[in-house]
């Protein structure tokens, strides 16, 4: 068993408030020196059998209809192994 | 015999008790609709009503708009059905990408609820007949999701098709672009909306206005009308 | 490690137990051990120890809450009294209405959001295991100081929180409270209130009966999360959370209770329930041996069976596991499979856990072994009574004699518009709208009233117009000066708000929220409180229905002011009739009614002007406050005034500035004469303004109707003077100041969004 | 100038219900053989001046008292290099 990730961003002309609500925050807090902060999702999956071409083609289609809002998302597709999984894999 | 006016129910979906409450203060005849089932029982017109179907968990509508009944309510829509959808109901239709764009988190971050004034900019879809264009009105508006956003060229083809159908006076709620508060398809079937028209058809409940009543009573003549 | 079963505790007396880690004492142990007539198992000793917590027991406040039960005014609506998962009164035409207060206070802290909004959940299971749909919610809240940087985490998380699981729920929130005292800085209160309604027939009662009967758990997986969260909730201190690793705090999944309430509601309308709890505090150890306690049988229970989100959970663990939205129904065997087939359609998962059984025993087995065998009365209802000692507080006396009606006055008429203007926009007094603002008032499409509205008022018949209006009050400032006059004022002020409203008061429940019981001075405290709530109810004829006790509520040695909060429901039975806040009409005469003395402890002018808590609270006159909501129910009923509002915390002006910003529009007030006026250069205006005197509102008359409502209240006795018009854009007090609405509304409407916006 | 990621999710023995509706809204989108889903928030920090060991310790208190509530969450820091911060790293 594999991990992959999916990390979902907010496309960067888009308006994001939750980040700069964070980055606004940051020097009342005591941290200087972050000029810029994005919010986005991430996802864990965690996949069945072996993480092939195949596998990463649905995961891409999955995120591409489902996880990600592409009229304003923009996602990455990631593997990375569990531990144990490279093992297992091979 | 009435128009029949389905009322859809997704798992999550709050407000479609009260949307066959307004449908039926309207005159019409409210059908409830499953999500599980593709059958839209010979419904005229179908609302999409408010709520958070599955928790509005991922994206506000977008677990909904794989259901079953989607699947029939999308085919309809785009063979002319008239569909409403309202705050959640608009969410999801913005998932089907039956209307454009999409809707995020409030630029304050903030669920809000009040008591919200638009201006009704066209009666040339199905929903708004009764009211006047520029005609303002007053229901209210509930959500934490209702920025709405698009890119510029599909902003600019909204308003030159004159496809904004409602926008905020007074306030901009939730930082929506051009501060659109609804759209409609290009064909005027389709249309979809942040603020609850359900909420204001009765005096006395909730704001005590009934400004919302236009948007049942303008299907019902549209559908009575058309037979 | 071995399963603890019966029969290896039976062989292995002497083995050592963390009972004292799980909060016991050592008699509490050996009781254990007596009854069962063995040392009990790791699963046994889990359940009793989370059962004869302070939160599940009541072992510290029983004695008090007796009275509750002993003085019962006479009132027929009472459907159900205490001792149920709520309370349910008769609100006519075969319609009952089930409400009650619970707090989340502890967890609020650690985790605002997740902490406020499974208080949320946890009391909308409440309303609905009583059989009722839930119909609205209600969020009386306290907080540190408004400006301590530690507020600015809290409050903005609670709010959030609540919003965040009502409104995904679709329920109303129509009333609640914000308090700000720096008492409540390390202990914020949450505490969350539910009103239900469903016909007479419908109400379900927790109880596990009918030899074969089916134990079916549904909603939501159990995890780990929220293991110890009981014992977080009345422990000593915030270390002792039981099993380590494991979270305090559980996270709430607003969808799936949305699922498990219509589908619940479902189950109901098919009539297919015997009985039916649902999971809260102490989780299935609650709910299985408060079924089966309740009932007329014994239980017999699978634990192996229970779907599980992390299979490595212990036996024991899955006993205490608080995981959220879950509910335990007991079914008829041939009404199992229907049971099952809606439980399908709304997606939530149910098994059959176990079943009802012939003999006296809640006897639970893992995977054919038995780990648990016990009478349930004694792990539910026969727990530990203490009587812990109780004295009145040394400091006590010297509190009472600062007096805050010596506090200097405003010296001219400048500096009492200056100190008004302060307090309309001090945080307490300050509009709450941006907090009401993020909770859905409208859904349902039922609300007649919500915030800032006397009371909360929701339709409950769309035919007939029957209504039902709740209110929660609670005045921690008043308590402190004198616990026993707090709380009745608390209840007098709640029970006034509903029937400015036009409602009349039928029944009402509490939250109590105090220090630790260990203290004698807090034990004093809540000794007096729950005496004067119930000489109050008594009075009033307002029974209660139910309540919650939440104890421990403290920072260090340092307790919270004693803080009963109370919430009376009301009934009416046209809501066309109902009475707004808001002044509407130019012209219209506004009478005070009730009668003002000096009182300024504990008022809001003494702590906004001087920072000070000293003297006694505001005289208690329930009679009067009988009258006073008889004739506002009478000249609501019969269309006498237009306007009511409440006079409380701020005074008269407060009340004045609040109805004309919420109409829009002004008033010109003239002072009577005739008030004391002590030493104060601003004559009889200032005690006019501000003081706090009890039993009072101000309502708005239409001149067609002054005769008329002026001589039914001179017929029954009511003090009523005429102090003003509805008129203009300002509020002026003839002869004092002007403050135009403007800059009322600048002041009033800024405080909340400038601190945590 | 360079990116730190800063990835934040629900602890495991938290319920996580965003994960669980999008895992159980995946067959029915004929997405098969994905045993579990977790959900989390993504931040992407743009960071002044150099990521040094001091900036990293920095971030890292950033985020276990603001970014994350370690009652039930967990976080992880990364550094994620920016197009062309390379050579100014170096
Ligand atoms: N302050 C109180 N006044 C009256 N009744 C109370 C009070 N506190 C608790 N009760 C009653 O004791 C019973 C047990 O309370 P509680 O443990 O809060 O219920 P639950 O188990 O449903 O959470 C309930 O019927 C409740 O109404
Ligand atoms: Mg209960």
């Amino acid at each position: 068993m594999a991990r992959v990730v999916v990390d979902v961003m907010l496309k960067p002309e888009i308006l994001d408030p939750q980040g700069q609500a964070v980055q606004r925050a940051l020097p009342r807090l005591g941290f200087q020196g972050i000029s810029d902060v994005r919010q986005g999702k991430r996802f864990e999956l965690e996949v069945d059998g072996p993480v092939d071409e195949a596998a990463l083609a649905r995961i891409h289609e999955m995120a591409e209809t489902f996880l990600a809002n592409t009229v304003i998302e923009d996602f990455v597709v990631k593997v990375e192994a569990t531990e144990g999984a490279e093992g297992a894999d091979k | 015999m009435t128009a029949r006016i389905g009322v859809v129910t997704f798992p999550g979906t709050l407000d479609d008790r009260d949307t066959q409450r307004a449908v039926r203060v309207a005159g019409a005849e409210a059908v409830p609709l499953w999500h599980r089932d593709k059958d839209l029982k010979q419904v005229d017109a179908v609302v999409l009503p408010g709520g958070f179907s599955y928790g509005d968990y991922l994206r506000a509508g977008a677990i909904s708009r794989f259901s079953p009944v989607m699947e029939s309510v999308i085919d309809q829509a785009k063979a002319g059905m008239p569909v409403l959808g309202i705050c959640n109901g608009f969410q999801v239709l913005t998932e089907t990408h039956l209307l454009p764009g999409a809707m995020l988190r409030n630029n304050h971050l903030h669920f809000i609820c009040r008591d919200q004034k638009l201006r009704v900019e066209t009666n040339s879809t199905a929903w708004t007949a009764d009211y006047e264009p520029g005609q303002e009105i007053s229901i209210p508006l509930k959500n934490i999701d209702g920025r709405y956003v698009a890119d510029e060229r599909t902003l600019d083809m909204l308003e030159a098709e004159g496809r904004v159908a409602f926008r905020y006076l007074d306030v901009n709620p939730n930082g929506s672009l051009r501060d659109i508060a609804g759209i409609t398809n290009a064909a005027g079937n389709v249309v979809g909306l942040m603020p609850h028209p359900e909420h204001a058809v009765e005096p006395l409940i909730g704001t005590g206005r009934t400004d919302g009543l236009g948007f049942f009573t303008s299907i019902l003549k549209n559908l009575v009308g058309a037979r | 490690m071995t399963l603890d079963t019966v029969k290896h505790a039976e062989q292995t007396p002497e083995a050592g137990q963390p009972w004292a880690e799980l909060g016991l004492k050592p008699d509490e142990y050996e009781r254990i051990r007596e009854i069962l007539g063995r040392r009990p198992t790791g699963a046994e000793l889990a359940m009793y120890s989370v059962m004869w917590s302070e939160h599940c027991s009541y072992k510290s406040s029983k004695v008090h809450l007796k009275q509750f039960g002993e003085k019962v005014p006479e009132n027929d609506a009472m459907l159900v009294g205490i001792g149920e998962n709520a309370g349910v009164v008769d609100v006519g035409q075969g319609y009952a209405v089930t409400f009650k207060v619970e707090s989340h206070n502890h967890p609020s802290y650690i985790e605002p959001y997740q902490g406020a909004a499974t208080g949320v959940g946890g009391i909308v299971r409440d309303i609905l295991a009583m059989g009722a749909r839930p119909v609205a919610v209600v969020d009386p809240l306290r907080f540190g100081a408004a400006d301590h940087p530690d507020t600015k985490r809290v409050l903005p998380g609670v709010v959030a929180g609540i919003g965040g699981y009502g409104n995904c729920l679709g329920l109303p929130n129509i009333g609640g409270e914000v308090v700000f005292d720096p008492c409540y800085q390390g202990n914020p209160l949450v505490n969350a209130g539910c009103i239900g309604v469903m016909k007479h027939e419908d109400i379900h009662l927790a109880k596990a009966s009918g030899t074969g009967n089916k134990v079916i758990l549904y909603g939501a997986r159990t995890g780990g999360d929220g293991i110890g969260g009981v014992s977080v909730l009345a422990s000593e201190t915030f270390e002792s959370t039981g099993p380590a690793k494991r979270p305090a705090v559980q996270v709430g999944d607003p969808f799936q209770e949305k699922l498990l309430i219509e589908c619940t509601l479902e189950i109901f309308a098919e009539k297919l329930v015997a009985g039916i709890q649902d999971l809260g505090g102490a989780g299935l150890s609650c709910a299985t041996s408060e079924l089966a306690s309740a009932g007329s049988g014994g239980m017999r229970v699978d634990l192996d069976t229970v779907p599980l989100r992390d299979s490595s959970l212990s036996p024991e663990e899955i006993l205490m596991s608080e995981s959220q939205e879950r509910m335990c129904a007991v079914v008829e065997p041939d009404k199992v499979d229907r049971f099952m087939e809606i439980c399908e359609k709304w997606d939530v998962i149910a098994t059959v856990i176990g079943e009802v059984t012939e003999g006296e025993r809640l006897e639970i087995f893992w995977h054919g072994e038995q780990i648990v065998d016990v009478p349930p009365r004694t792990v539910a209802h026969e727990g530990p009574v203490y009587h812990r000692p109780y004295e009145r507080p040394s400091w006590q006396d010297a509190l009472q004699a600062d007096d805050a009606n010596k506090l200097a006055r405003p010296a001219n008429s400048a500096e009492l518009k200056e100190q008004i203007l302060k307090l309309v926009a001090s945080p307490n007094q300050a509009s709450k709208a941006w907090i009401t603002d993020q909770y859905d008032r409208f859904v349902q499409g039922n609300t007649i009233l919500a915030q800032p509205e006397d009371a909360g008022m929701v339709r409950v018949d769309e035919e007939s117009n029957l209504g039902v209006a709740m209110a929660t009050d609670g005045n921690g400032r008043y308590a402190k000066l004198d616990p026993y006059a707090g709380a009745q004022l608390a209840l007098a002020e709640s029970y006034r708000n509903v029937a400015a409203s036009g409602a009349k008061p039928l029944a009402i429940s509490n939250c109590l929220n105090f220090g630790s019981p260990e203290d004698p001075d807090v034990m004093w405290q809540f000794a007096e409180a729950t005496r004067g709530l119930a000489d109050g109810c008594l009075a009033l004829g307002t029974p209660v229905t139910g309540g919650n006790v939440s104890l421990y509520n403290q920072t260090g040695e340092t307790a919270i002011h004693p803080t009963p909060v109370v919430a009376v429901l009301g009934v009416i039975d046209d809501v066309t009739r109902r009475t707004p806040i808001a002044f509407k009409e130019e012209g219209q005469l506004l009478y005070l009614l009730g009668e003002t003395h000096e009182e300024f402890g504990g008022s809001a002018w003494s702590q906004v002007v001087h920072d000070h808590l000293g003297g006694l609270p505001p005289k208690v006159d329930l009679e009067r406050e009988r009258l006073l909501a008889e004739i506002l129910i009478s000249a609501s009923r019969d269309g006498m005034i237009d306007a009511a509002h409440d006079l409380s915390d701020g005074g008269l002006i407060q009340a004045i500035v609040e109805s004309c910003l919420r109409g829009g529009v002004g008033a010109r007030l003239v002072v009577p004469d005739g008030l004391s006026s002590t030493g104060s250069a601003t004559g009889d205006a200032f005690t006019f303004l501000l003081s706090e005197s009890a039993g009072r509102a101000v309502v708005s008359v239409p001149r067609s109707e002054e005769l008329r409502f002026t001589d039914m209240c001179g017929a029954r006795g009511l003090p009523v003077t005429r102090i003003g018009v509805v008129d203009g854009d300002a509020v002026e007090v003839q002869g004092q100041f002007q403050l135009s609405l403007e800059e009322l509304r600048t002041a009033h409407t800024g405080t909340i969004p400038e601190l945590f916006a």
